[in-house]
């Protein structure tokens, strides 16, 4: 076809500059969120290697491998890098900078070097971050909270971790701006709102998110940093301030922040679901409205973190009620992703098996969210390793796992190789046992009273701990694995055709890898989702058959 | 190829069905207090201390929930089990409705994707709809739960609770003051709760309850035990290095015990030697967590030959350890603090201990050297 | 929405800035237009988020306003409403400037565009240079935030004894100490204390961290009729207070009242570490103490009504008294907001001189003009901002 | 599309990229601010109750507020997704304010932490 023609003409992206400048000084979409990809790839090992260290100090009892005060500092920075550096820019910030300009047919972000400037906004705060390790390490938890967070001593540790999330925020919004600006001024003619594909929807939704709730993150840890280097007091109890004010300042960021992390994950599934099932998504409107409905309604529920702090009962109250609303968008996806199996042509690649994986883990997750939106339940549950496990499952055995789904999917796409598809698909089944070996027996310990944040515990837990420790490690080797592969077949992988996957979307209509402006020539917008067109054509991956002339225009839906 | 997958995928989920909620289902049919274990420990007659520390706490309980030994862990209950059941029954359909299409609809030689409806309004409005209702339910249930922690009782006892980096300290309506938490059954109790460093969370698995303590502010937290016994008292807001280690016992005593135990309490208290008291102290007071008896330095210095030192002081001054500088140091600990330890930080037992107390200390101190 | 745009691929590299007016229109966009409607767009969503970011120190500054009324009347008579209110008029000045500059800018006028930069720029100086006078003031005066906070003054003026006595022009070297046994007796007074050190629990905020300052006392005279006269003021007198000086009491406070070179007399509380005897029975012309308005307790002001006293005179003498407690709260917020608003003049500054930069290059032309209006606008939420804070911190009745 | 109103007024013109200003509106609006600066600060020196006097005060400045955005930041003749945007902005913010006034009645700082330690141990 002539579109192979002019892609073999022009240089893709990694070919048409080359040297370390030419990196660095990127305004290339693709490269900066390649980039975003190795520093997110790397906070996983790093986010991951703490997580073995706590589960390996929860094997016994009593100390294992390491004294309290470090077990502390290993959950603090599990959680920290795992928050801040992977999951929150996870999706949007590389997966997403590198599709969602040719997802929607454009030649780049808007504001490219505001996207070059966030990448080492981002930067500048891991390595503030990381510092903070060698500073002393934190010990407060993620959550920073006051005035536990506000210990003199710690100020070394604290100062630069708190600065650097402040930094890592207004990364955040930056990125998020820059895809609101986009998606608004760069669609193309004859992509309406509703002919967007979900995975925009999905981080459309995100980066207003990003954009409203990101600043609050920014002023509080930034007003944390002060308390630190000024005393100004506003957090601190002996100086007359209110430490429960911090946690309204940092779960009215934070909630939403649970969103930023799931909504692109949803977009994600939605796009593999399709694509997998080969059969348009069933409900696309529900799901679109649902994206941004929960990105709405993120904002209203903060307060449910805070049932047992000391918050007024009619907060409590309220923010019960409300909770509850943000469970109805999320079963309509579910429901939504399941109706889209029927009848469809399933292809078990690895990317679904990750989506079917994500559609399953994320159901307990929101199940078990149930159990702590009810007032009376969550206060036995608060704290506990319920939580742990609730949260866990939404943030890791979703997000991260759709995050995984959307690194194969489209991996193909951007580094133009083909990644070990049978070991691909062992490496997202041990995920998906590890996943819930690791966090199944914690919902049932936290339900039997075991708190979270414990370096110690009684023996009754023992086995629970154990089992979820050898879960831990195989889940860590099966994404250790992941990463490997991956690397390896980035120089080494076979070569990917245009469209190994049958997508519709307009990335696939790009070349493999893309060029520097995406598209040789301008794409044309086809019906989304219509996999009438599309046929497989051996190693040539999916082709789209040539309309017989004169047949009149599909109908939109 | 395509096939063995699909067998292993639907194995995992049948495994992950049946290991999680599925084969809890069971125990969380039966009534809860008939999954009691037969080596429940009972209620102690004789109420020394000693022995206290020595009784276990009960682990009993049926595989989801401990056992309940509150009023408040009814509504609590009711709605957990209620949840439970509607979540695997959600759970379950959503599982079993994807590995069938799955299997059903997998790719294989000469099928196709069948045309079926991109949606339809109808099953998506009740789908929407029916989530609806439910979280409406689900939301009042709860909300009158948590009505029924928060409703003030009448003649309730009232404790008060003070928590510190890492030790709990309760004061009964006499004065006694202890490190567990005694309560009698039936009655209820009314815990004034407040914190001296850091925030700190009240909790008791068996009884559902659950609170934090904040500095500068007090925080109640009520409920009337229904069963004799002792249970586990957690701290479960985090709060530093032996968060772990603020866990102490609820005994809640059978009618007439919790008196008996405050007389004794009371009389022990009177009759004991000083070094015994001061003993005493260091161990329920949580003394221990900073300060060792045996030489090797924790957070603060050890009490083992103390008695006596001169020793440099963290603004350049000496002092002697003598019974005027402990009472300084317990009343006022980062007054004169020790040059090798000014990086800890003590909190002030100003007002937590009494004159008697002190001096029990100075005593344990003194015989220490 | 409408405002989707038509697009279409066009412009890579080789025909760079092809078909465009500007030099400055990036190749990824189709036309002017459709750059400045992005840019102008991606200001707006900066700005929604800079309400979000100030909005947390708004959420602290009602939820403490709330909580106490009194610390915030109080301590807003320390803030000077004359230079709040040049500050603002200096900010609406520049906020013209800036969107004349726009209008400029559209226009192709290069020379207005230039004089208006500047000019804004000016004025941010200005308000910078005015904040610098107050917080210069501040600093020197100790009414700062938190822990800081140890002011020399009370709001109305007063002097005050500060916890570390560290003030300019130290009131104790000010003052004769006396030997208060030798005192004549004194109609309606009585002084009745011996000691020269109190413990001053006013204007600390920490409750738990008592520091001592030596005390000046004045040398009295007796006049026969009223008050005795202090010989040396400024200077502290000790009265004796039945109603916070009871015997039974733990702690015992002592009332003080401060004489000033120009007449005035002032009262306070303080805790004292010394006896107390019980006062006789207020003489005939009134009991100066039965009008402590808010009860005994540390800190609280002393109120001395020469006459029937007007709602008014209450309040400037309230705030002559040392601060209520917390007070450092407020100017925890002050200086959180002030500051951050002042960061971000300081931000603006940068951009202007950049954009005047440009501008004198001759960069801006009708078809591009987008960074003067984005950096107007952002300019403009600046001034939005001061005119909430102008009213918040400065007119505080 | 209602983006713009410009066409109701006689002096201002669009400019082909986007609407500028007439030196009349600029310079009104920045009359109206400056009178209204006056006001503000006279204002308070009438009492008229603690309450009220905030209110009047922050009635001047949400006008004030309001002249900024519609003339200088030319709200008035911009798109309509930008009023979306601001009001929306806004209201993220007051949902902030009025849910975390929920919880005020919370704060205790009247505790007299020493004071009060001691009565709660005798």
């Amino acid at each position: 076809m002539s579109s192979q023609a002019t892609a073999s003409a022009e240089p893709n992206y990694f070919e048409v500059t080359k040297g370390f400048k030419s990196w660095a000084l990127t305004l290339d979409h693709k490269r900066i969120g390649l980039m975003y990809l190795f520093g997110i790839l790397f906070s996983l090992l790093l986010g991951g290697a703490f997580a073995l260290l706590v589960r390996t100090e929860l094997m016994m009892p009593g100390e294992t491998i390491s004294s309290a005060d470090t077990y502390n500092k290993f959950f603090t920075l599990h959680g920290a890098v795992m928050i801040f550096l992977v999951i929150i820019p996870g999706i949007p910030a590389a997966l997403g900078n590198i599709m969602l300009p040719i997802q929607l047919g454009a030649p780049d972000v808007a504001f490219p070097k505001l996207n070059l400037s966030s990448f080492y906004l981002w930067c500048t705060g891991a390595a503030c971050l990381l510092l903070s390790i060698v500073m002393g390490s934190v010990d407060t938890g993620w959550t920073f909270y006051t005035p536990y967070s506000l210990d003199e001593s710690k100020s070394g540790a604290i100062i630069p971790a708190v600065f650097g999330v402040f930094l890592l925020g207004f990364s955040s919004i930056f990125t998020g701006l820059n895809f609101l600006v986009t998606v608004h001024k760069f669609r193309p003619q004859g992509m309406g709102w509703f002919q967007m594909p979900l995975n925009l929807w999905a981080l459309y939704a995100t980066a207003l998110m990003q954009v409203l709730a990101t600043p609050v993150l920014g002023i509080t840890v930034l007003l944390l940093f002060v308390e630190h280097t000024l005393h100004i007091g506003i957090f601190d109890p002996t100086l007359g301030g209110d430490p429960v004010l911090f946690q309204h300042f940092f779960w009215f960021y934070s909630h939403p922040a649970v969103y930023i992390m799931i909504v692109p994950a949803m977009g994600v599934v939605s796009e593999l679901m399709t694509t997998f099932t080969r059969k348009p998504i069933f409900g696309y409107r529900f799901i679109a409205y649902s994206s941004v409905s929960l990105a709405l309604l993120s904002f209203l529920v903060w307060g449910h973190h805070m049932f047992v702090s000391g918050q007024s009962p009619l907060a409590n109250m309220v923010f019960s009620a409300l909770t509850f609303t943000v469970g109805i968008p999320s079963a309509i996806k579910v429901f939504n992703w399941v109706g889209t199996l029927y009848k469809g042509d399933i292809r078990l690649q690895t990317p679904m098996l990750y989506a079917l994986s994500f559609i399953i883990m994320f159901t307990i997750g929101g199940l078990t969210g149930l159990f702590l939106a009810i007032l009376a339940t969550d206060v036995h549950l608060h704290d506990t390793y319920f939580v742990v496990a609730h949260f866990h499952y939404v943030m890791m055995g979703s997000a991260l796992v759709a995050f995984l789904g959307a690194l194969h999917y489209w991996w193909p796409k951007f580094t133009g190789r083909m990644y070990p598809e049978r070991l691909a698909q062992v490496c997202s089944i041990g995920v998906f046992v590890g996943f819930n070996l690791t966090f199944l027996p914690q919902f049932v310990m936290g339900s039997r009273g075991m708190p979270r944040r414990y370096w110690d515990y009684d023996p009754e837990f023992t086995i629970y701990h154990q089992l979820s420790t050898v879960g831990a490690f195989i889940l860590g080797v099966s994404l250790f694995v992941v990463v490997c592969y991956l690397m390896v077949s980035f120089k080494k992988g076979r070569k990917a055709p245009k469209n190994p996957w049958g997508g519709t979307t307009l990335e696939w209509d790009a070349p493999s890898p893309p060029t520097l402006y995406n598209f040789p020539e301008p794409p044309v917008i086809h019906e989304l989702y219509d996999y009438d067109d599309i046929v497989e054509d051996g190693d040539n991956g999916w082709v789209r058959k040539p309309r017989p002339a004169g047949a009149p225009p599909k109908e939109k839906h | 190829m395509k096939n063995r997958l699909l067998s292993v995928l639907a194995l995992v989920i049948s495994v992950a069905v049946l290991a999680g909620p599925a084969s809890a289902q069971t125990p969380a049919a039966e009534p809860p207090a008939a999954a009691e274990p037969a080596a429940e420990p009972k209620t102690p007659n004789v109420l020394w201390l000693e022995e206290i520390e020595a009784q276990p706490w009960n682990t009993g309980g049926n595989f989801w929930l401990p056992t309940p030994a509150a009023e408040e862990a009814d509504p609590s209950d009711f709605m957990f089990y209620a949840v439970l059941g509607l979540s695997i029954f959600f759970f379950t359909g959503v599982t079993i409705a994807t590995v069938y299409f799955v299997i059903k609809y997998r790719a294989r030689p000469g099928h196709k994707a069948q045309p079926s409806p991109s949606h339809n309004d109808t099953l998506e409005i009740t789908w929407t709809v029916i989530p609806t209702i439910i979280c409406v339910f689900l939301f009042l249930g709860g909300w009158r739960g948590y009505l029924a922690f928060t409703a003030e009782r009448g003649g309730a006892l009232q404790i008060d609770v003070t928590g510190q980096k890492w030790a709990w300290s309760f004061t009964y309506p006499n004065g006694t003051v202890d490190n567990n938490l005694h309560v009698p059954v039936g009655q209820p109790v009314r815990l004034r709760m407040t914190s001296t460093d850091v925030l700190h969370s009240f909790y008791v698995p068996n009884f559902r309850v659950k609170q934090d303590l904040v500095p500068r502010r007090y925080t109640y937290l009520q409920f009337t035990p229904t069963r004799p016994g002792v249970y586990r008292l957690y701290c479960t807001e985090y709060c530093g290095k032996d968060h772990s280690m603020m866990k102490v016992r609820v005994i809640v005593h059978e009618t007439g015990g919790y008196e008996r135990y405050l007389a004794t309490v009371e009389e022990r208290s009177a009759t004991l030697p000083p070094v015994e008291l001061g003993k005493q102290l260091y161990e329920k007071k949580g003394c221990a967590a900073c300060h060792s008896i045996d030489g090797s330095p924790r957070v603060g210095p050890s009490w083992k030959g103390i008695w006596g030192e001169s020793a440099k002081m963290a603004d350049g001054s000496t002092a002697t350890v003598d019974a005027q500088y402990i009472k300084t140091a317990i009343e006022e600990p980062n007054a004169q603090k020790r040059a090798e330890f000014a990086g800890g930080q003590m909190t002030s037992y100003a007002g937590l201990l009494s004159e008697k107390e002190i001096a029990g200390l100075i005593a344990y101190i003194e015989s220490l050297k | 929405m409408g405002d989707s745009h038509a697009h279409h691929e066009g412009g890579h590299g080789d025909d760079h800035g092809h078909g465009h007016g500007s030099p400055f229109i990036q190749h990824h966009y189709d036309d002017a237009k459709h750059q400045f409607d992005s840019g102008k767009l991606g200001i707006w969503f900066f700005l929604t988020q800079e309400i979000l970011f100030f909005s947390a120190l708004f959420v602290a500054y009602i939820l403490y306003r709330h909580h106490h009324p009194e610390i915030f009347a109080y301590a807003s008579h320390y803030l000077d409403v004359k230079w709040g209110a040049i500050n603002t008029a200096v900010l609406i000045v520049s906020s013209l400037s800036a969107a004349w500059a726009v209008r400029c800018a559209q226009l192709g006028q290069r020379r207005g565009l230039i004089a208006c930069l500047v000019i804004t720029i000016v004025c941010a100086f200005g308000f910078l240079g005015i904040k610098y006078v107050e917080y210069t003031h501040k600093v020197h005066e100790g009414i700062l935030f938190g822990r800081k906070f140890d002011p020399c003054v009370s709001s109305g003026g007063a002097q005050l004894i500060t916890k570390k006595n560290e003030c300019h022009g130290t009131k104790a070297s000010q003052c004769v100490p006396a030997n208060i046994d030798q005192m004549p007796e004194q109609p309606g007074w009585q002084v009745a204390c011996k000691a020269y050190e109190v413990t001053y629990q006013g204007a600390g905020a920490a409750r738990t961290e008592v520091s001592r300052a030596e005390l000046p006392v004045c040398n009295m005279v007796s006049t026969g009729h009223g008050p005795p006269r202090a010989e040396n003021p400024p200077c502290w007198e000790i009265q004796s207070n039945p109603n916070v000086c009871a015997p039974d009491k733990e702690g015992p406070t002592v009332a003080a009242l401060v004489h000033y070179g120009d007449g005035r007399v002032r009262g306070s509380t303080f805790g004292i570490d010394l006896q107390c005897e019980p006062a006789p029975e207020p003489s005939a012309d009134g009991d100066p103490h039965a009008d402590v308005s808010h009860g005994p307790g540390f800190g609280q002001p002393l109120v001395v009504p020469s006459t029937t006293p007007s709602a008014h005179d209450l309040k400037v003498q309230a705030s002559m008294g040392p601060p209520p407690e917390h007070t450092n709260m407020f100017f925890s917020i002050y200086f959180a907001m002030t500051g951050l608003h002042g960061i971000h003049v300081l931000f603006g500054i940068f951009v202007f001189i950049w954009l005047l930069i440009r501008a004198i290059k001759g960069h801006f032309t009708p078809d591009y003009f987008g960074p003067i209006d984005y950096a107007a606008l952002y300019w403009h939420l600046v001034d939005l901002i001061w005119i909430f804070l102008f009213p918040l911190l400065y007119l505080i009745h | 599309m209602a983006d713009s109103h410009a066409s109701a007024h006689h002096d201002d013109h669009d400019h082909g990229i986007a609407h500028t200003a007439s030196v009349k509106v600029l310079l009104g609006t920045w009359g109206a601010l400056m009178v209204l600066t006056v006001i503000t600060v006279l204002a308070t020196k009438v009492d008229f109750g603690p309450s009220l006097n905030l209110a009047i005060a922050m009635a001047i400045a949400a006008v004030k507020a309001t002249l900024v955005i519609l003339f200088f930041m030319h709200l008035f003749y911009d798109k309509l997704f930008h009023t979306v945007l601001v009001i929306g902005g806004l209201c993220a913010a007051a949902l902030f304010v009025g849910f975390a006034l929920m919880d005020s009645g919370q704060y205790q700082d009247s505790i007299r932490w020493d004071l009060d330690r001691a009565v709660q141990t005798k």
